[in-house]
């Protein structure tokens, strides 16, 4: 008998809070296997948002910040900086990171900060109670754009990846998605790499994961794997658009 | 090659995720039961199906779920 | 009189509405009234509750720290706030949900099977109008009726057909007491 | 019109409308999400614009290109964001800006919790943001008070050009309460002649500014400012006096917590004791009159100062009370809310110990 | 005699406050002369920055806003939600758009907000005395990297046009330069394509105008000119990025 | 070591460095731009980080990352950039963290100007941010005290895990004056066992948080960070008494300010008018007891407050004097400074009108 | 094609853009004079040269030239 | 004794540097000494001007409201600063750029041709020079064998080959006061 799949040890025990059938948990899970995986879980230092995932400086099994709305890539300098030997990675929503955060890392990409980013694009503000994300797509229904976004009001979602890429220093941008098993694997290698990356020193790394929010889409967990693929997928296409290895 | 899911049920949600992704389908939802979280947990009905590919496992937003080979 | 009333449950159990419906209720009855929401990320899937209170004088702190009243829906909830009821208060537990007993036996406890009456009537959804009735006639915090013309108003047009089962669930919360 | 029940968050929005606000800048934050939301329906309706802005750094200054251009506009937030604004908010004050900041406090410091507090008290009235500047705060202790104060914050912003803001706990953003909405007293408000309209030919530019490279003109500025202030602490001081005549110790607390003292003296009273309340209702300008007089008072023993926090307030009482009387403190915070059975007990003790 | 050239309209008479030879006085008088050919002076709202440029409110003919520093986009999109009929612009330091005000100038981009952002780049801090601009060149000295920019240290300079292009109602994007007559001419062309733009009501336009600062460049404006041209130029290369046209 | 001539701003970055401040994370603005300059190029050599930041909200989230991790951390700014930090500075205090920050005040409010100022004393000592939180504030009146205290101030924060704000207004970073760096007397700094350094497998995961979502928990934290600051405040209030002795007057003053209100006294004592002052080298936790104890003094009629304001300081000189002696109010702002006569004069008329 | 340039004298920082510009190279900057900002300003020794082009008057930063067309 | 001392002129006149140079000559003769700049937007190119203060006590206010003395390199600078100086103070203006008189009788004026002086030595930038050796002459706050030690630190190495020519500035200057 061999124990096929067991929860890492880059987890604690404590469960998770998220809504049943919130993505922000496979997402969890993946980052954590792969500190296992590259032996890192004792090495790193997790910088957790202002957004659904606050708490999981409780989950993560390692040294964690929390920092405040949408400054965790600030932070995130400041810790690798001090300790440049350190695995260290930020994990943040599209309203932490797209919206309220854009700045920081922006400039912790221009910077080339060796640490990694996840980045959860769930197209709207999961915590707050549904409020349109710079993310949220054209016509999606939010609390703060309750006939849909209006691309005349509101503009068109941020595409956070293709924006990234245009940095040099940002020698690794991937946006994966996990909603089904095919995916959720894709992402974990995408995540693996990210992490690798920052490791070798190569400059800053991002995975952007696409991400259910069953509770303010107003649609099962089951449903909204289904309009994540139908609706976000399309205009978030997935793929990697930048690797270090283009830099040779 | 057959498997084993063990389900942590009480971190169960009740989300059904792992109910669509069994290659084999015997993931199902127990209606009859609520767990201490007040939701009707995932469970497997027909065991021996079970191929031990994890697919339920991975899609498991709350690592409810170990799979063993046997 | 004031009526302090705690009201508790899972989030998605009408708690909150149910707390809404009282409030709205005796005021148009010309009483003073408040309603105060617990709030926060615990909302979402987690527990739930309000604070509700009816008054003759007007509302001095909208929160309940001392209830005349306390309707749990669930086990957490009952843990959580049978303390608070004040010694001759009411304490109504939702039996189709908690098996444990009241730990108190300075107050007036009710057992209401509040989903199984709600699945009885065929929409698992009105338990928490059962627990209402319920309250209503252990308190006389408000009229059966006025709670019907706000529940009327609330559900006018398509969803209309809601309202007589509406009713029913207050009838039998209300024979549970006795 | 009968009273309804309304949320204080979308009675304050509401109210907002009412008073010709059409433009409101905000970003999410608990517990006040209910006003951006409700005016992202609501002003569109009236012709008026919503706008979430990027961050609430980014809201406060798309509330000062507002403001600058002549409109009625209004940001709200919670704490944190608030921190986030105090920048603008310094800029909006120097420039002379009208307009309405609404915080719903929550428990801090930093990211602290959710739940309601009042320990933002300092930040709103002694300046979160830089310089010498002041903010008219409005703390209102019920919905109908907020909806009543939030109307004619509007007027008292344009009159005196002056940022007002109405500060309530998570409590009054959340709860439910009657409400009646009415008009309020007309003000006489002066044209707003500095506003950024474009010259149309017709005019020299206006700008909108608080640079004063020589440090000269800078204190001119300020010290118009405070001519200003002279005036708003002269016109609008607002507080609540409570049965203080005759009272042996006098409760000094606002908002929510003006609530629950008021039962805490209803119960003392019932035990033969003589307490009263002085609510401030405008923070700043802070109603000191009434807290000297009730120092000049001779049943006075001592005062009370009963706040959702470590002890803010108290600053402007003692400086109130001048020695006179001595001031007490007894506060809850990070979200917890007093209950009247300890004020009572408090007050008892410091009773007690006055004689 | 014909006059054919002299001071526009959109200009005031107070003369400027800027160091000798420092192009910032050039870029002025496009923009000003502009608003006269296009007819706006009088229905025109501008946004200064903090920077160099802060006086540009006594120098416009036109109504202005002294904006918080890299906020001239926020405050713009309130000026502009208030009056869409008027013709509101900013006018930023590469400090004050690409660096403190690098979250703002996205999302006006993203919300295409109507109005138009002159950004003029002289890759350094010109107000506070030289220090690195998130768009100094690697090698670059400025105070506060005295060695000269290490990328490896602070990564490298940031292409605002190039990341701006990325958002889509961002529908006109054009770097231009002012170093001899032949760029001055090209660049007001751009200037009134971008104003010509907004007033169409198309989205959000931009010019960014690579400028010199002969002062914390240590150079004589001549110099400058030729360093601009020999040493910025190749790293922010000329050309449009985005133009509505491109929309349809 | 011989004195030499050293620059404010540079004699502060190089007494961080000499105090092992090793991690620099700013952003620059007028009059501190060099300390950042000065530490870009020193803090290499010493095997440290100077990194720009893109803001100053990122610049002290950095210092939050750095502090947290357990290294000696500053940033710099003057006052609308200390706006920004607000919020971070709320969330260094919540989180206990260690960390010097300095505030080169200038005139405000907005833009205000960038001549020497004390305006930002509300801001600093009452809470720029949300919440219940203080912060040590230093404010040196000459070089030799800016360094000094510097070098003091990474002890002070490391001893009790608090943000220590070093304020000084333009003349002290802009001017020279000799210097001698000294060694700081050695205090018993605990272990950073708090810090998060990754747990190399041998501890439990280190969290660096201001979060406490349950309000009793959250309170709880208020009530510890309030028990840390009694102990700051019976530790570390400093003041330096000048002349109080015998004064009739008692003028209330510091930083740059008191340097000019020794030249008044001066000038008073040529005059035969005995005036003496107190300094408050700490703002918070601010010398009550030195106040409280000349109010007692027979021969002191008035206090009179010198200010780069107008008027915030003195709230404290109140809250102390406590209606025992009147406290009196002389400032300039916005960039002015006061002139040793117009102090004088101003004294006179205090004395003249106390009689 | 005749022209003329007037400088508004007093406003020239002595920057010498104007001077690199001029297809005709009749903008000089004068040594022998400083004007009220302490500057050597710059001027046109052969006056009739000049074509009017305006370059001089495009690259200058302070807006001091104004161009003529006989 | 305490000399309290304005210095004013272009930016790029030296006015910065010549205070700095006397203060670390008086620190060095054992003075109490500040230096204390103007700083903001109008450096660059526009004036810039400095306070020095020489005293035998402690230094109170770094800020010279009433000057011993004011050296005024420029025009503008002379409108600004004349009244600053103290009765029988000393104000030492710059005669190469400044056509204009003072306007004051209960002051000493000198006007010093420094930039002439320093064109001739063939070094136009030590002109702030010529006019540091005639304030020298006029008040000794320093002397001038201090002044030439703190220069020749300054110009050590490669670009010790300008001391001398400094040295003849100090002279010549000083040569101004009679
Ligand atoms: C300064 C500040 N502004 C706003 C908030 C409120 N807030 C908390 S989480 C959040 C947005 C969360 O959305 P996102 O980052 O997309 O994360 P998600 O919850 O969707 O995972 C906001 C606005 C805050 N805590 N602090
Ligand atoms: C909040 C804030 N931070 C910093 C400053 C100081 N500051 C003024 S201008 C400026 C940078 C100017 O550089 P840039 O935007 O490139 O304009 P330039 O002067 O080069 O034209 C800075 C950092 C400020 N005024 N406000
Ligand atoms: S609100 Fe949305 S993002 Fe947040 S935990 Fe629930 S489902 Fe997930
Ligand atoms: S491991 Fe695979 S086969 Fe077994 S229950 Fe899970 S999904 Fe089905
Ligand atoms: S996916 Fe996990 S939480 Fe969801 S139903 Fe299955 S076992 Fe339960
Ligand atoms: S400092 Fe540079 S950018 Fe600023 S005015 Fe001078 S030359 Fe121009
Ligand atoms: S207009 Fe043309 S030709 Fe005439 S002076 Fe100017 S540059 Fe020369
Ligand atoms: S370009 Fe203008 S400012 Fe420069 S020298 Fe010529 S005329 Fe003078
Ligand atoms: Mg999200
Ligand atoms: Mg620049």
């Amino acid at each position: 008998m061999a124990v096929v799949f067991d929860k890492t040890k880059g987890l604690t025990d404590k469960p998770f809070h998220y809504c049943p059938g919130c993505t922000h948990g496979i997402i969890h899970r993946l980052v954590a296997e792969v500190l296992e995986e590259l032996d890192l879980v004792d090495n790193a230092i997790g910088v957790a948002p202002v957004g659904c995932a606050v708490f999981c400086y409780d989950y993560f099994n390692c040294d964690m910040h929390e920092a405040a709305h949408g400054r965790a890539p600030a932070v995130a300098s400041g810790v690798k900086r001090v300790h440049p030997d350190k695995t260290v990675f930020t994990y943040q929503g599209d309203g932490d990171l797209a919206s309220i955060g854009a700045a920081e890392i922006i400039h912790s990409a221009m910077r080339g900060e060796k640490f990694t980013t996840i980045f959860v694009n769930n197209a709207i503000y999961g915590m707050t109670g549904g409020q349109m994300a710079p993310t949220t797509l054209v016509g999606q229904k939010a609390t703060t754009a309750p006939l849909g976004r209006d691309e005349n009001h509101a503009g068109m979602p941020l595409r956070v990846s293709e924006m990234l890429a245009t940095i040099p220093k940002a020698v690794f941008v991937e946006r994966v998605s996990v909603h089904d098993v095919k995916h959720i694997n894709q992402a974990k290698k995408a995540i693996k790499k990210a992490f690798q990356t920052q490791m070798e020193g190569k400059g800053f790394s991002i995975v952007e994961v696409l991400s259910t929010c069953p509770t303010n889409w107003g649609k099962t967990p089951v449903e909204s794997l289904k309009w994540l693929q139908e609706n976000m997928m399309p205009y978030f296409p997935l793929g990697n658009f930048r690797t270090p290895e283009e830099e040779k | 090659m057959a498997g084993r899911v063990i389900f942590d049920e009480n971190k169960c949600k009740g989300c059904e995720l792992c109910t669509t992704v069994c290659p084999v389908k015997i993931v199902v939802m127990d209606k009859e039961r609520i767990n201490v979280k007040g939701y009707h947990p995932a469970t497997v009905k027909e065991m021996d199906k079970c191929t031990a590919c994890s697919s339920c496992a991975k899609i498991c937003p709350d690592v409810v779920i170990k799979v063993e080979r046997l | 009189m004031t009526h302090e009333i705690i009201m508790a449950g899972f989030g998605g159990q009408g708690v909150m509405a149910m707390g809404k419906i009282l409030a709205e209720a005796a005021l148009k009855e010309g009483k003073n009234v408040s309603w105060l929401p617990s709030y926060g990320p615990e909302m979402r899937g987690g527990t739930a509750n309000c604070n509700v209170i009816v008054s003759d004088e007007p509302v001095g702190a909208p929160v309940v720290s001392e209830a005349t009243a306390a309707l749990i829906l669930n086990r957490p909830s009952l843990d959580k706030f049978e303390g608070d009821v004040i010694p001759g208060g009411v304490l109504i537990i939702n039996s189709s949900l908690i098996d444990q007993k009241a730990s108190r036996d300075d107050i007036k406890v009710y057992y209401v099977p509040a989903n199984d009456i709600a699945n009885e009537l065929g929409n698992g959804r009105i338990a928490n109008m059962v627990m209402l009735g319920a309250y209503l006639e252990a308190s006389g915090a408000a009229k059966q009726d006025t709670i019907m013309e706000i529940i009327t108003e609330i559900f006018s047009g398509k969803k209309a057909s809601v309202i007589p089962v509406n009713k029913e669930a207050l009838v039998r919360g209300a024979a549970c007491i006795k | 019109m009968a009273k309804e029940l309304w949320k204080g968050n979308e009675a304050i929005a509401e109210a907002a409308i009412k008073a010709g606000c059409r433009y409101f800048f905000g970003y999410p934050i608990t517990p006040q999400n209910e006003i951006p939301e409700y005016m992202s329906l609501r002003l569109p309706q009236e012709g008026g614009v919503f706008l979430q802005a990027e961050s609430e750094v980014a809201a406060i200054n798309m509330v000062y290109g507002g403001a600058g251009s002549g409109a009625r506009v209004m940001t709200s937030s919670s704490s944190p964001g608030i921190s986030l604004k105090a920048e603008g908010i310094s800029y909006i004050a120097g420039a002379e800006l009208p307009c309405v900041i609404v915080n719903i406090v929550r428990g801090g410091p930093g990211l602290g919790g959710i739940q309601p507090a009042q320990s933002d008290y300092y930040q709103a009235t002694k300046g979160g943001g830089h310089g010498d500047y002041r903010l008219i705060v409005i703390a209102p202790s019920s919905v109908q008070e907020a909806v009543d104060l939030t109307q004619e914050a509007f007027d008292m912003a344009d009159q005196y050009r002056i940022p007002v803001m109405i500060m309530g706990d998570g409590m009054i953003g959340q709860m439910m309460e009657p409400v009646e909405f009415k008009p309020v007293a007309k003000r006489v408000l002066p044209e707003k002649t500095w506003a950024t309209t474009g010259t149309g030919g017709k005019r020299k530019p206006n700008v909108i500014n608080s640079l004063f490279i020589d440090p000269q003109e800078c204190e001119n500025h300020n010290i118009k400012l405070f001519k200003k202030y002279d005036e708003i602490t002269a016109n609008e001081t607002r507080v609540e006096n409570y049965n203080v005549e005759g009272a042996e110790i006098v409760f000094v607390a606002y908002g929510t917590t003006a609530r629950i003292v008021k039962n805490a003296i209803n119960t003392l009273a019932k035990e033969g004791i003589k307490a009263g309340m002085i609510r401030p209702i405008t923070l700043w300008p802070f109603p000191t009159a009434a807290v000297e007089a009730a120092a000049d008072q001779a049943s006075v023993k001592a005062f009370l100062t009963v706040e959702m926090s470590m002890g803010q307030m108290i600053d402007d009482v003692k400086i109130a009370a001048n020695g006179k009387k001595p001031v007490h403190f007894y506060g809850r915070t990070g979200g917890m809310i007093p209950t009247p059975a300890a004020i009572v007990e408090h007050a008892k003790k410091v009773l007690g110990g006055a004689k």
